[in-house]
């Protein structure tokens, strides 16, 4: 046990050493990757509090697409390349005073908060009680899947609402710039894309499957979907073609769109909005899932693809 | 005496990740590092919420703050990317009015 | 019998990452780093892997854990050509070991 | 729980969640859509109103399983005003965009289309938010909520497509995500307080240190969103650089969502102690101050109209403190009524500089005059909004300011009562700036053009500064509206 608690306070100071590195990194792309590894380590820790969902979604999510995001920016600033030192000079801060009480103001309410950690109630019990009884009701056997599609169904739908936000903003932020020539991965890529990404398709729908009843669900299934288009369009297998506007954004919409109509749909006849009649639950959280993944995946791919697919017409636009 | 738990571990090291998180927010000079910085500030609170799961002491963990977590994360990844293309965008008009 | 077998993989595992991770810092240019993580990782994820395998409570455990591991291999073989790669064309040259 | 099936509530929220998707799908129809959409979401909220006069408190146990496993929505008075304030000023803006992306020109940024069909998918994501905050009753769902209005938020602040949009864009990003992100951490420690998530489990919790940590995160977090001075930072340029229907957007619901939180918490929750409501009024203070003297050095009238929303929110701070802890149960009045009046002219007020800025090209104030091409019409919108904004008899504006120095007065307060004068003197000096200019023949440079008669697009910012006005003599069924189900216990 005692080896254990060693274990965990390892990785707790690492995890926040990381943090710390993280932040100190003088060059921005070994900062992002700092970033990254800090990720990995997080959803170990969470894997240690046996939280596994959560460790997967940050794997996936947080350091993974959001890693990919960041680099992809990265390249953009540095005009194509991760390795050129131009673009995005990484500039020391500068005006040490203000910086000092900045830090001293953020250290003094981190350790105040700390106090008050330390001084909350260890014996209020949570939800899990209110969550164990409706279980057999919710339709799915594993509990954050009934906690994330039933019980706080409408948190998650304006979830999903947050993402299609992102897309439409995106897309109305970056149109027409010209695209950055993908770089070239070679055939040895290829070769490994053309193998991966049917598995990781067969992954994901698993992930998805076995949400109802353990660790998984829609967010990590939509995550690796979403990888495996993020490497398609990086292998261009995917090429975004202005003719796929219509349905990209039909896709985008889906998960938001099935999911409000459901919800709506099962009200009335004493019933309220989202409150799936027993019977028919599994199936609906199950279509619900669906149709959210298959959104997710989407448009994470279409964030990491940033601009909308435009013919480049009007000639103002370049670069 | 407070029994160092590994809740607590978490906990208190989630807020630890959060008050760095916070200084690179007032800090930090670049876009990238703010906005990573803000991530750092999300994952705090995400450990903090992870940790705020086995206060009472169940044989499982309470569900709700882990789908509260999941949520915050792929908010934080939307919130993350539209943030990058402000980025991406204002660099290239920079860049295009600077030369 | 088998416990012992897997503690002693996992410790054995765990001996290469350390060695890797060695390589990994002192190795002076990228071709020798990546040959360090690879190789050494490569091995240690395969022991690992096979302790986990050999500790699964039944078959279709062991045999996922065995999946993760061969794609894991092809993903860090992908990487670090892509690396080298991309070292190869953009970097300094191959940093000469003198005598 | 109500007899109409689906509730009003949840179609307050998904109507215009429908309308996004569909305005997104169709670009071209995008406006048609939106305006359909609105209207829907008006008439949802109707039906909502007449429940809310016959029934009090509504509420909808969301999945049928209640607080606090799952969410509620909850639907009272202040709630349901400020429904019907959202539907008034979504419907008049987007009126008044219809006018403001017209054409097809491109003036150096995003072209019009474009930002035509973006135009609306954002609006109504807003839309979908705020009227998410206003029926939420559970702390979680209010961070989410504040995540959707912020990232519809950032896409209209930068949809004309500016260095400048963009960049006040970003930092507009980065604050209100800080806060978003503070509120997160505080609904962390009030978890770990009293195990639920519901703005009711904040009632019989005891005062704590955990508890205070996160009323202190959860406050300073909203601080952040709702631009309380010192944390206004971002505001003025956000709001100044977008284009006018957003700006009027923004500048008049987005940072209400914030302190229509705060007054939830201040209502559910053991306030954290009197020196922090006076706190919040002495830093409310400084917004007056601050933002009044920045509104009369500011060169640009947006600038002006975005510093004057900086002293304007200090000003509901100072409501709130005005009689104290006690006073709490009758101040929320004075801030709502606030609320309600600067929302209104505000709305107004930038769609009305927004059409001064077509109409005559440019928005440097030094300049402004009574040209020949004067949008007379505009300038009278700006006038009347002005009005309601420094608390003449008889708009709302005034109804506000004199129910916040009636209860200031009584509490023996008199130093809030001189911060409203002071702010009030202000507000005439940096307005007269402006309206001034209006009035002026001595500046006219160009030859005269000639004047090209009114449009469609001045009857919007005409029609929401005259209710700001107008508004003031029905400010007794405005509080009775405000009083149904009694928010903040019974009435005293």
């Amino acid at each position: 046990m005692t080896v254990l608690l060693a274990f965990d306070l390892l990785l707790a100071a690492s995890i926040v050493g990381l943090a710390a590195a993280t932040l100190l990194m003088r060059d921005a792309f070994a900062m992002i990757v700092a970033f990254i590894v800090f990720g990995m380590l997080l959803a170990l820790g969470w894997a240690r509090l046996v939280a596994p969902d959560v460790a997967l979604a940050e794997v996936a999510i947080g350091a993974g697409l959001s890693g990919a995001l960041l680099l992809r920016t990265l390249a953009h600033l540095r005009g194509g390349g991760l390795s050129a030192q131009g673009g995005a000079s990484v500039s020391a801060p500068t005006n040490g005073a203000t910086q000092g009480i900045n830090a001293l103001l953020a250290g003094l309410a981190t350790c105040a908060l700390g106090l008050a950690y330390l001084g909350a109630p260890q014996n209020v019990p949570g939800l899990e009680a209110h969550v164990t009884d409706a279980m057999p009701e919710s339709g799915v056997t594993h509990p954050v899947t009934a906690v994330l599609l039933n019980f706080r169904a409408y948190d998650t739908l304006m979830e999903v609402v947050v993402l299609l936000a992102a897309v439409i903003v995106v897309w109305q932020v970056e149109r027409g710039l010209a695209e950055t020539p993908a770089p070239a991965l070679g055939t040895v890529y290829q070769g490994f894309a053309r193998v991966a990404l049917p598995v990781a398709v067969i992954a994901g729908g698993y992930l998805l499957w076995i949400g109802a009843e353990a660790p998984g669900g829609a967010f990590q299934a939509g995550a690796v979907l979403g990888a495996v288009a993020v490497l398609g369009l990086l292998s261009r297998h995917v090429r975004p073609a202005p003719a796929h506007r219509p349905l990209a954004r039909g896709t985008f919409v889906a998960g938001t769109a099935i999911f409000a109509l459901v919800a709506l749909g099962v009200s009335g006849a004493g019933r309220e909005t989202f409150e799936y009649p027993p019977a028919h639950a599994k199936t609906l959280i199950l279509l619900i899932e669906a149709m959210v993944t298959v959104s997710i995946a989407a448009t994470l791919a279409a964030l990491f693809h940033g601009r909308e697919p435009v013919t480049v017409a009007t000639g103002k636009e370049t670069t | 005496m407070i029994a160092l738990s590994q809740a607590t571990i978490y906990g208190l090291a989630g807020l630890a990740v959060f008050g760095l998180g916070l200084m690179g927010v007032l800090g930090a000079a670049e876009r990238l590092r703010r906005l990573i910085a803000l991530n750092l500030c999300a994952a705090g609170a995400g450990m903090v919420l992870i940790a705020a799961a086995w206060r009472s002491p169940p044989a499982v963990p309470d569900p709700v703050p882990h789908a509260l977590v999941i949520t915050g994360i792929v908010v934080m990844v939307s919130a993350t990317a539209v943030a990058l293309a402000l980025i991406r965008r204002l660099h290239s008009l920079e860049t295009d009015t600077d030369d | 019998m088998l416990e012992i077998a897997g503690t002693a993989f996992m410790a054995l595992g765990a001996l290469f990452f350390v060695a890797g991770t060695i390589g990994l810092l002192r190795f002076p240019d990228v071709f020798c780093r990546l040959h360090a993580l690879t190789k050494a990782d490569g091995m240690g994820l395969a022991l690992v892997c096979l302790s986990a395998a050999i500790g699964a409570p039944d078959g279709g455990e062991a045999l996922r854990i065995l999946l993760i591991w061969v794609f894991v291999a092809l993903a860090s073989a992908t990487g670090g050509h892509l690396v080298a790669r991309h070292a190869r064309r953009a970097g300094p040259p191959v940093r000469e070991v003198r005598p | 729980m109500t007899d109409v099936m689906p509730d009003p509530l949840t179609l307050a929220i998904l109507l215009p969640l429908f309308g996004a998707i569909a305005a997104f799908l169709l670009p071209r129809a995008a406006p048609a859509i939106g305006l359909g959409a609105v209207v829907a979401t008006a008439a949802a909220i109707a039906v909502l109103g007449h429940l809310v006069v016959q029934a009090g408190t509504i509420f909808v146990p969301l999945g049928g399983w209640g607080a606090p496993l799952g969410i509620e929505l909850r639907a009272d008075g202040l709630a349901l005003a400020m429904l019907g304030l959202t539907a008034l000023i979504a419907l008049g803006v987007g009126l008044g965009a219809l006018a403001a992306f017209a054409g097809e020109t491109e003036v150096g940024g995003q072209p019009m289309a474009r930002q035509r069909a973006f135009f609306w998918p954002l609006c109504l994501l807003l839309l979908t938010g705020m009227n998410g905050v206003y029926l939420s009753n559970d702390l979680f769902n209010l961070y989410v909520m504040l995540e959707v209005i912020s990232l519809a938020a950032v896409g209209l602040a930068v949809l004309g497509g500016t260095v400048a949009a963009l960049r006040a864009g970003l930092a507009y990003m980065y604050a209100s995500l800080l806060g978003a992100l503070m509120m997160l951490l505080g609904v962390g420690f009030v978890y770990l307080q009293t195990g639920r998530l519901d703005l009711a489990g904040l009632a019989g919790a005891p005062d704590s240190a955990a508890l205070s940590a996160a009323f202190g995160l959860m406050l300073v977090g909203l601080a952040l969103k709702t631009a309380l001075f010192p944390l206004h930072f971002w505001l003025p340029e956000a709001h100044a650089n977008a284009t006018a229907p957003a700006s009027a957007l923004l500048s008049a619901l987005v940072v209400k969502a914030g302190l229509y939180i705060l007054l939830r918490l201040a209502e559910a929750g053991p306030f954290p102690g009197e020196a922090i409501l006076t706190l919040m009024g002495v830093l409310g203070t400084g917004a007056v101050l601050w933002g009044g003297v920045q509104a009369l050095r500011a060169e640009r009238l947006k600038l002006l109209v975005a510093w004057s929303t900086v002293a304007q929110m200090g000003l509901i701070f100072v409501a709130l403190a005005r009689a104290g802890l006690e006073g709490l149960s009758d101040s929320w009045r004075a801030a709502a009524l606030l609320i309600l009046a600067h929302a209104v002219a505000k709305a107004g007020m930038f769609l009305a500089a927004g059409r001064i800025k077509d109409v005559i090209g440019h928005d440097r104030i030094s300049e402004l005059d009574r040209s020949a091409v004067r949008p007379a019409l505009a300038q009278l919108a700006f006038a009347l909004a002005a009005i309601s904004l420094i608390g003449l008899p008889p708009s709302l504006g005034f109804i506000g300011k004199w129910s916040l120095m009636e209860g200031a007065m009584m509490a023996g307060n008199w130093h809030w009562v001189a911060v409203t004068m002071a702010g009030t003197l202000l507000s005439v000096a940096y307005f007269t700036r402006a309206l001034t200019g209006f009035l002026r023949f001595d500046r006219v440079r160009a030859p005269l053009d000639e004047h090209r008669g009114w449009a469609l697009a001045d009857a919007p910012p005409v029609v929401l500064a005259g209710l700001a006005v107008g508004l003031g003599l029905a400010a007794g069924p405005i509080l009775a509206v405000l009083d149904l189900g009694t928010p903040f216990g019974a009435i005293p």
